[in-house]
């Protein structure tokens, strides 16, 4: 029953990753795999793995992105690929 | 029920359109916080709003209180996103992101 | 560099796919993973720990040990990040600002040191000052936060969440104060020595519970034997057990989140963050 | 935890007026943390109880001076009033957003809207009625507050003219009123 | 065409978790970033995340916290059917690899903010030349 | 055959090395050092000849210490062999000691402590090796020497030492683990033991190739033996104090070599198997070519030292082409020639040391006419070379005699050949010394500067007549030798 | 009830909680924590070696439950061996760390004890548990401890290697992790025991294929088997030398250790040599890892770095030795691992010795060494000896049985490759030798000056009686190997 | 109704897709933050919509309120950056 939205929110996964690891700006990184992060929540959320999904938004979308900023806020944003 | 169910739903999703409709569409970053900003407040205002009312269906104590814990999102969300909003606008503004005018398309 | 990637990766990718050649199909309920163990602990959990979220009976009972030292992990990273970042030195320039004017100054020589306190504060370079609405915003919204963090170490017994989880939204609540008013701000409330006595403290919670039973005559872990120290019910000493424990871990994650973004965030000078 | 207590006691000073502000403010704080608590848990279990009653008191405890910084008197009557306010604001919003997806949808939106940036100075006073109107700005029609300060100075991106001439208008009367602060 | 359909949703989860590792496992062999190749890394090991917890879902079955047992005063009320809850084991493995990898996560922050202080770059090639300007190592 | 369980061969071994922490400690004061290298060295020869009556009664002692693996132990059996080698090195050790405090302290050496106790370590290993129940055992003390010798010939932390240390090591160190080791646990590998016996320890596992490749592998393994081509070692090594190159690298390293290569032949092989083989040839054409190269080379060396290398390592071969006639004639001859070649030319080593503290000189066109300032020393070189040659009345004749007779016996009449010839040659490159020595008109004669020649301090020279007169002695009394070598190898 | 196996971990564990508090109360009462925490451990580690060879393989049931539910410990002859081999070197280690500690990262050594024992915890538990994902989860601890400690030391290269650790750490782990997955999948149980038994119905599956070369892969990454190896010089020399001097000889035996249970227990001998065909594969990567590792070894111009190198090679003798596929091979390989963590943590104490003294030790630096800490040199001699492989020290012992088990399987190769890198590890280590005996003292005037003494300048005694015992225990731990292969291995692997 | 609620689940993540869009390719950094704010919050009806669809809603609010949370946490520490950084095109970082 819940196999499209798994489906779909897979595939923006997938997106995401490529996008994080593609876009040339690091702090653009960081945002995107926040992004990734909330689609991975929605992900083990749609499989029932509430305490996983839990477990991801607290640590995916808050403090690993904030942990991310924080680094590229005192390293530097550039990279070359 | 439903039916009032349905209509939460489907006027935030609505809105949600717009608001996604309009982050696409706008022509720079300050006019396309706008959609994003508020459409999407008002989209989870009316969807909690739907969904709460569906879970009062089987009225009971519980029920109100989960429906009250979503309302809890709402006056979160309430309270968060234009301050996200304001965060994000005053970023570009120092980051010295210049607002897209309709002179300077004209000229 | 790229091409060795590739290749390796099409190496890695293939073998991975071949292995999924025999994989039962997803959410195939009759899968040996879904029928050894899990119909054990779906069938007994409730019974045995009292505990109807089954994530938490595992992960805080039959899996105790497994947890304890992912939060030893979490403690370590929290250590680590102190250790390696942590600058007790001082800066040959400083900046200082007026606490009441907000007129920052700028101490080139090195030998001239302004008390910090009540009338300085040591600042970075890059300091701004905080903005008023996110501030006032966030002032509203961090005591509701760690409310919410503190319900959700409280309830993992019956919702998702517990320990961990609710350690990190607590955790996150400081950050939060640390990124809308200042660094300092947050340390003046919550002191690096609290900290990192509480990062050690929360671990030792959990590893404190699982040693208690063992003079108590049973193996590591073993909350039954607890019964004796708790008043209560026992039949629901499992599941105290786990609370307990889960207070450990939220402690412990508390602490070193907060460490680790304080650390990085000012490259361990504790001056000024985002 | 002695620091933290003295901390306290330096910041609101020895008097015993302003222990029992601070007082006042950490009851207040606790009432309303345990009251989330018990909307949050949804069980009457006295474990749970006794243990949002333990975390409500550590909150306010160490919090207290966040969510009511300065606890003024009548602020109870701020606080009926603000629950009046919400219902106009909501409909404000709801407005707005009507607007917004008017424009959205238009085909030749980009004739329509005409952004840019005004500023005005209110005689707000208080932070927590400067960050209302600045967040109801923000929620009401084609506005975005970029910056305010604490001398009531708004920095405001419109959408579009018509939003920007409504400014600052009626919200800031509202607003005022609600916070018991002149115009 | 209802075959296919049923072949892909079988094994979907299972594709698209190997396409995931791989692009996380090339991010950390072949860009030149060090945070990009922690991105990588936290791909990478969110996919194992995602094949554990697809592994335990099931059909038709709900999420692994029992029902109607509050604090678990009636909980021998109700016969637990296994069929009925999804599988709770990969999921608190997965609890712990997700902390893991977050532990792992800050600390590479950590090491990366050290690697910036020191070398004032991220790249890695640009760090070798510079380590090359340092001379031999002492 | 009876087996006596004692402790004696270890502590035999271990007296040396016992006496090392002593040696270190009284480093400052070298009489008291001294003296204490000189009770170790009594108590150990009393403890290596209290065994003797026991071996000659045809018992063998025996003591196991650590069991490794079945049938690889570390073990000791003193049997015959064994016993003769270990009295000629702990004898030889004693007059050493006493020879190297003259060395020593003539040429006022640095690191004095360093070389005593290197010297007792390795020759507690020399004992140890002698003492052998088993090839592990036997290796493991091969390679302690290996490792003890190379401070000694390092000595002088020089250039030229550190280029020579460096090239006894690569062959010495190098052949033993690439060869040695592989083949001796391929023998375990086949066998599952490694304990010495006269039958051998392969019963019919091994095809012809396979045994030849691995008694190769021995032979050239146990490169101390100074088997060609891995000899060169043996010169190089000459720029370690002669007391070092008297007893080690005449007697102690270069004997364990060869007695390796004998307790591997016999006692692993087994001469049955060789000869069923007919491996016996393939070794002795090794060693006549060694015994011929040797000499020759010998001949075109100017210093003393290294011609006297270069004679030991053609000597050496002797002893394995004696064991390699596969005849008890020849056995007998091979083996017997350790004991007299070992006295031989440890008096020859003296005498050139001696010669170098009291002249300085090291090359043999500098010594004309020395011999009348240096009589005694002189004579004892002539004695010693009479028994590296093998003239009566040397010791060196009988073991001579023994192999030429071997040849007969075993019908290799060409071999008999390489003997003689090499004989000669040895003569050719002996007899010219002494005959400058005597004869020769010295330097100040020429009318160069006149310096004041006379025979080295007494520390020097007595111990090189105790060992030129004990060569002597050896030609008349052979008996004892001739009886371990009976009993150890059961002729 | 027995609960020493628990306090084997436990005691570390605690021990380190309390430093990491002592940090923030009182630094100077960490070091004393720490000592007593490792020295509980040895001794139960001691003690549970005694049991398990008296009565047989000891169960722990952490949190009392049964095993496939709960996590259990299992502790056989292998386990008690490999544990107190971990906990005694730690130990030891700690007890002559405490200068080094002080000269290196004086400001905050509390919080170096802390992860230090996280660390040495991390191992011991590896080495206990019986649970396939527990193990996981303490191989994350040692991880990334080792990630902080590799950063505290050079400050130049310390966080570019770590970092660089941390990527091949993290995706060997991940690998491992990958791998239980698919058992997990196929079996349903993550106990190793249970799953060896569901495992032996379904040996042909190519699931099970792919978790065990998965398995493998990540474990190799983690023990750097040869071109998996690129991290583990740069980690190992850049980190501080008391910290290299306990991960240098454990972490790499440890995983080795991960390695040959997985084969025997999880997986079973059955199904590695009967239904795959990799071992010759994996036997020829042993060999090229051993020849490799001491070819780059002998381009290394710091001891610090060469010793590392000869840790890569050391890696292939057990990985070659463990999959011979017969019990000699298998001794070979488990008697290695104690000798080799040995050897290594003599060669280390002594690296650490000088770096102690003289802050550096490339090559050229050491020059006259032998002269200025004699007895730091005697204890490198007799190491560097017993790598080489000389008897009567360990070294020579285990490779012994690996050339004997190299024999029996006819893998010529590996037996070669052995000999080939004995002999370049003594042309290595006689390189140095030397250096220190030939090279005239930098600071000294006239080497060839008699009778001067030369100035001895020798590390603390704490260090120097460390190094010394630990010296002698690899000629004690060679004349023993007899008796260790009869009471410990041979009844193990029986 | 769970297939209503299923539809207005897929509606809402076809929406995503357009914020997705912007996340992916919005020109400037904070364009992306606007796209990924959206998706933020979308995200936390679906939870709860997903809630609905496994009658479990009293589980999944609580994921849904952490979200919240943390999305507000994130962005704000992410436009945080710019109120201290400057330079915003990442063009301008190509050289």
């Amino acid at each position: 029953m819940h196999w499209p939205i798994d489906l779909i929110v897979l595939t923006f996964v997938i997106f995401c990753a490529v996008a994080a690891i593609s876009v040339k700006d690091l702090l653009a990184t960081a945002i995107l795999f926040g992004a990734y992060s909330f689609m991975m929540c929605l992900l083990w959320a749609v499989m029932g793995a509430v305490d996983v999904a839990f477990t991801e938004a607290s640590v995916g979308a808050g403090v690993s992105t904030v942990f991310f900023v924080a680094a590229v806020f005192r390293t530097s944003r550039r990279t070359k690929d | 029920m439903d039916i009032i169910v349905i209509l939460f739903l489907v006027i935030g999703l609505f809105f949600f359109l717009g608001g996604a409709v309009g982050i696409i569409r706008m022509p720079d970053f300050y006019t396309r916080l706008h959609p994003a900003g508020k459409l999407d407040t008002l989209g989870i205002f009316a969807m909690v709003t739907g969904l709460s009312l569906y879970n009062l269906q089987h009225f009971s104590f519980e029920a109100l209180l989960l429906s009250a814990k979503m309302f809890l999102i709402v006056f979160f969300v309430f309270l968060s996103s234009p301050t996200a909003t304001h965060s994000i606008v005053d970023a570009g503004m120092r980051a010295g992101l210049r607002h897209w005018t309709k002179k300077k398309r004209r000229g | 560099m790229k091409f060795i990637g590739f290749v390796i990766v099409c190496l890695t990718g293939a073998l991975l796919l071949y292995g999924t050649g025999e994989f039962p199909d997803w959410g195939d309920p009759a899968s040996p993973a879904s029928i050894h163990l899990s119909n054990h602990y779906i069938e007994k959990a409730l019974e045995e720990t009292q505990v109807p979220n089954l994530v938490t009976a595992v992960l805080a009972d039959y899996r105790g040990f497994d947890t304890m030292f992912e939060t030893a992990v979490v403690f370590c990273a929290g250590l680590a990040c102190f250790l390696l970042l942590r600058d007790f030195s001082r800066k040959k320039e400083r900046f200082y600002r007026h606490t009441a004017t907000g007129v920052i100054l700028h101490v080139k020589d090195s030998k001239k040191v302004l008390k910090t306190g009540k009338e300085f504060e040591h600042m970075d370079k890059d300091w701004v000052p905080s903005d008023l609405i996110i501030k006032t915003i966030c002032r509203i919204l961090i005591p509701f936060i760690q409310i919410y963090a503190l319900y959700v170490v409280a309830h993992g017994d019956f919702s998702p969440g517990g320990g961990f989880q609710g350690g990190v939204i607590f955790g996150s609540s400081l950050i939060l104060l640390a990124i809308s008013y200042d660094l300092k701000t947050l340390l003046s409330r919550v002191k690096e020595k609290v900290l990192g006595i509480f990062a050690a403290l929360g671990v030792l919670i959990y590893v404190g519970i699982g040693a208690i039973c063992m003079p108590m005559g049973g193996n590591f872990l073993d909350y039954v034997k607890l019964v004796p120290l708790v008043p209560g019910d026992p039949h629901h000493i499992r599941a105290l057990g786990m609370l307990g424990v889960e207070i450990g871990v939220g402690i412990a994650v508390t602490a070193a989140m907060a460490v680790i973004y304080i650390n990085i965030v000012s490259e361990g000078r504790h001056d000024e963050g985002l | 935890m002695t620091d933290s207590n003295n901390n306290v006691a330096k910041k609101v000073g020895d008097t015993r007026a302003a222990f029992f502000k601070s007082f006042f403010s950490f009851l207040i704080t606790f009432v309303f943390m345990f009251l989330s608590w018990i909307v949050l848990s949804g069980k009457f279990d006295p474990l749970l109880l006794w243990l949002g009653g333990i975390s409500s008191f550590f909150v306010a405890y160490y919090f207290y001076d966040l969510l009511f910084p300065a606890m003024e008197p009548g602020y109870g009557k701020v606080f009926f009033r603000f629950i009046s306010y919400v219902p106009w604001l909501i409909w404000e919003i709801i407005k707005a957003n009507f607007h917004l997806l008017y424009l959205a949808f238009h085909p030749q939106m980009k004739d329509l809207i005409d952004p840019h940036i005004i500023t005005f100075k209110t005689n707000l006073k208080s932070d927590i009625a400067i960050t209302t109107l600045a967040n109801s700005i923000t929620l009401t029609p084609g506005t975005i507050t970029v910056t305010a300060d604490s001398d009531g100075v708004f920095r405001v991106h419109a959408i579009d003219r018509e939003s920007a001439d409504a400014l600052p208008g009626t919200m800031l009367k509202k607003v005022a009123k609600v916070f018991g602060e002149k115009i | 065409m209802t075959d296919l359909l049923t072949l892909i949703v079988a094994k979907y989860n299972y594709w698209l978790y190997v396409i995931l590792m791989m692009i996380g496992l090339y991010a950390m062999i072949a860009k030149n970033n060090l945070i990009k190749k922690l991105v990588g890394m936290n791909i990478f090991q969110t996919a194992i995340i995602l094949f554990y917890v697809s592994i335990g879902y099931k059909k038709d079955a709900t999420i692994p916290i029992i029902q109607n047992a509050h604090g678990g005063h009636d909980a021998h009320a109700a016969v637990i059917h296994a069929a009925d809850y999804i599988n709770p084991l990969p999921h608190v493995l997965m609890l712990t690899a997700i902390v893991v990898s977050v532990a792992t996560f800050g600390v590479a922050m950590a090491l990366a903010v050290r690697v910036y202080q020191r070398y004032q770059t991220l790249e890695e090639d640009e760090i070798r030349m510079r380590l090359v300007d340092i001379g031999p190592e002492k | 055959m009876e087996t006596i369980i004692s402790i004696k061969p270890l502590l035999a071994v271990l007296v040396s090395l016992f006496v090392i922490p002593v040696l270190v400690s009284s480093s400052s004061k070298p009489n008291v050092r001294e003296s204490w290298i000189f009770v170790a060295g009594i108590i150990k020869l009393v403890l290596v000849l209290s065994m003797l009556p026991v071996i000659l009664d045809g018992k063998q002692i025996a003591l196991t210490l650590f069991e490794i693996a079945p049938g690889a132990s570390i073990a000791f059996r003193v049997d015959g062999l064994g016993m003769l080698f270990a009295i000629v090195a702990a004898s030889l050790y004693i007059v050493t000691s006493i020879y190297s405090i003259g060395y020593m302290r003539g040429l006022n050496e640095h690191g004095q402590t360093r070389f005593v106790s290197f010297f007792a370590l390795a020759i507690s290993a020399t004992i140890g090796a002698a003492f052998s129940a088993n090839l592990l055992t036997l290796y493991l003390f091969y390679e302690i020497l290996s490792l003890a010798t190379y401070p000694l010939v390092a000595h002088h932390q020089d250039e030229k030492s550190r280029i020579s240390g460096r090239r006894y090591l690569t062959f010495i160190l190098g052949t033993s683990i690439a060869l040695v080791l592989p083949a001796m646990i391929y023998c375990y590998h086949v066998t599952g033991t490694l304990e010495f016996s006269t039958a051998g320890i392969f019963a019919d596992q091994l095809s012809k190739p396979a045994a030849t490749v691995l008694l190769l592998m021995f032979v050239f393994g146990f490169a101390k033996a100074g088997i060609m081509p891995f000899h060169s070692w043996l010169p190089a090594a000459m720029v370690a104090p002669t007391p070092v190159s008297a007893l080690l690298h005449a007697v102690a390293v270069v004997k364990v070599g060869v007695f390796s290569i004998v307790r591997v032949m016999t006692g692993i092989f087994g001469v049955d198997l060789l000869a069923h083989f007919n491996l016996g040839v393939v070794v002795m054409t090794i060693a006549s070519i060694t015994i011929l190269v040797g000499s020759c080379i010998a001949l075109s060396q100017d210093e003393l030292k290294r011609r006297l290398a270069y004679s030991t390592i053609s000597q050496l071969s002797y002893i394995i082409f004696g064991v390699a006639l596969l005849s008890p004639q020849g056995l007998l001859g091979g083996v017997i020639h350790i004991v007299m070649h070992a006295f031989g030319k440890i008096t020859l080593f003296f005498c050139a040391g001696a010669i170098y503290v009291a002249t300085g000189k090291k090359y043999i066109s500098q010594m004309s006419g020395l011999g009348k300032k240096m009589p005694f020393t002189f004579a004892a070189f002539f004695i010693g070379a009479m028994g590296v040659i093998g003239l009566p009345p040397s010791g060196g004749f009988y073991s001579k005699w023994n192999l030429i007779l071997g040849t007969l016996e075993a019908q290799q009449t060409i071999f008999m050949l390489v003997l003689l010839v090499s004989s000669f040659l040895n003569a050719f490159y002996f007899l010219p010394i002494v005959y400058k020595g005597f004869f020769g008109k010295s330097e100040e004669e020429d009318g160069n500067a006149p310096v004041k020649i006379a025979e080295a301090n007494l520390c020097l020279v007595i111990p090189l007549m105790i060992t030129a007169i004990i060569s002597i002695v050896l030609f008349f009394y052979p008996t004892v030798f001739v009886n371990l070598i009976k009993v150890g190898l059961g002729i | 009830m027995n609960n020493y196996p628990a306090l084997i971990v436990i005691a570390p564990l605690l021990a380190a909680l309390f430093a990491g508090l002592a940090v923030w109360i009182k630094e100077r009462l960490s070091y004393p924590i720490a000592l007593i925490g490792l020295a509980v451990s040895a001794f139960s580690a001691f003690k549970v070696l005694m049991q398990v060879i008296d009565s047989g393989t000891i169960q722990y049931r952490m949190a009392g439950w049964a095993p496939p539910m709960g996590i259990e410990y299992r502790i056989d002859l292998l386990n008690a061996m490999v544990l107190l081999l971990v906990s005694g070197i730690a130990f030891l280690n700690l007890l002559a760390s405490c200068k080094s500690v002080d000269q290196e990262v004086n400001d905050r050594a509390g919080s170096f004890y802390t992860i230090y024992l996280l660390f040495v915890t991390g191992l011991l538990g590896v080495t206990a548990t019986g649970d396939l994902f527990n193990l996981y989860v303490l191989i994350e601890i040692t991880s990334l401890t080792s990630y902080a400690m590799v950063a505290l030391g050079d400050r130049d290269r310390g966080p570019l290697a770590s970092l660089n650790y941390v990527f091949i750490g993290v995706i060997g782990a991940s690998f491992y992790l990958l791998g239980v997955g698919y058992l997990y999948l196929k079996t349903g149980s993550l106990n190793m025991v249970d799953v060896a038994n569901i495992l032996s119905g379904i040996h042909g599956s190519s699931t099970v294929l792919v978790a065990f070369i998965l398995c493998m892969i990540g474990i190799w990454i983690k023990m750097a088997l040869f071109p998996m190896h690129v991290w583990l010089p740069n980690a190992y020399s850049y980190s501080p030398i008391a910290f290299a001097r306990v991960v240098a000889p454990l972490m790499t035996k440890v995983m080795v250790y991960v390695m040959i249970r997985l084969m025997i227990t999880v997986f079973g001998f059955d199904y590695i040599f009967e239904s795959l065909s990799l071992a010759d594969a994996v036997v020829w990567l042993a060999t090229i890892a051993i020849l490799a590792g001491a070819v780059m070894a002998l381009s290394q111009k710091n001891l610090k770095k060469m010793l590392t190198y000869i840790i890569v090679c050391e890696i292939g003798y057990m990985v070659g030795g463990a999959w011979m596929g017969n019990q000699l091979g298998m001794t070979g390989a488990i008697l290695h691992i104690l000798n080799d963590a040995l050897m290594t943590f003599a060669l280390f104490l002594v690296v650490g010795n000088m770096v102690y003294k003289l802050k550096t030790v490339d090559l050229v630096d050491l020059k006259g060494l032998f002269g200025k800490m004699p007895w730091t040199m005697a204890g490198f001699v007799l190491a560097a000896l017993s790598i080489i492989g000389v008897p009567p020290t360990c070294g020579f012992f285990s490779k012994w049985y690996l050339i004997l088990g190299a024999f029996e399987a006819g893998a010529y190769h590996f037996a070669a490759a052995l000999i080939i890198s004995s002999l370049i590890c003594a042309v290595l280590f006689f390189k140095v030798f030397e250096i220190c005996f030939f090279e005239p003292m930098p600071e000294e005037h006239g080497h060839m000056d008699s009778h001067s003494h030369a100035v001895i300048e020798e590390a603390p005694v704490s260090m120097l009686i460390v190094s010394g015992l630990v010296s002698l225990s690899l000629i004690v731990a060679g004349l023993y190997s007899g008796t260790i292969v009869n009471t410990i291995i041979l009844p193990f692997l029986k | 109704m769970s297939t209503f609620f299923l539809s207005i689940a897929l509606g809402l993540l076809f929406l995503m897709l357009f914020s997705m869009y912007r996340a992916l390719f919005g020109p400037t950094v904070l364009d992306r933050l606007i796209g990924v704010n959206a998706i933020g919050s979308k995200t936390v009806i679906l939870l709860l919509l997903i809630g609905f669809l496994y009658e479990r809603v009293d589980m999944f609010v609580d994921i849904a309120l952490a979200y919240a949370f943390l999305n507000f946490v994130a962005v704000l520490a992410a436009s945080r950056y710019f109120h201290k950084r400057k330079g915003l095109y990442e063009e301008s970082f190509m050289d």
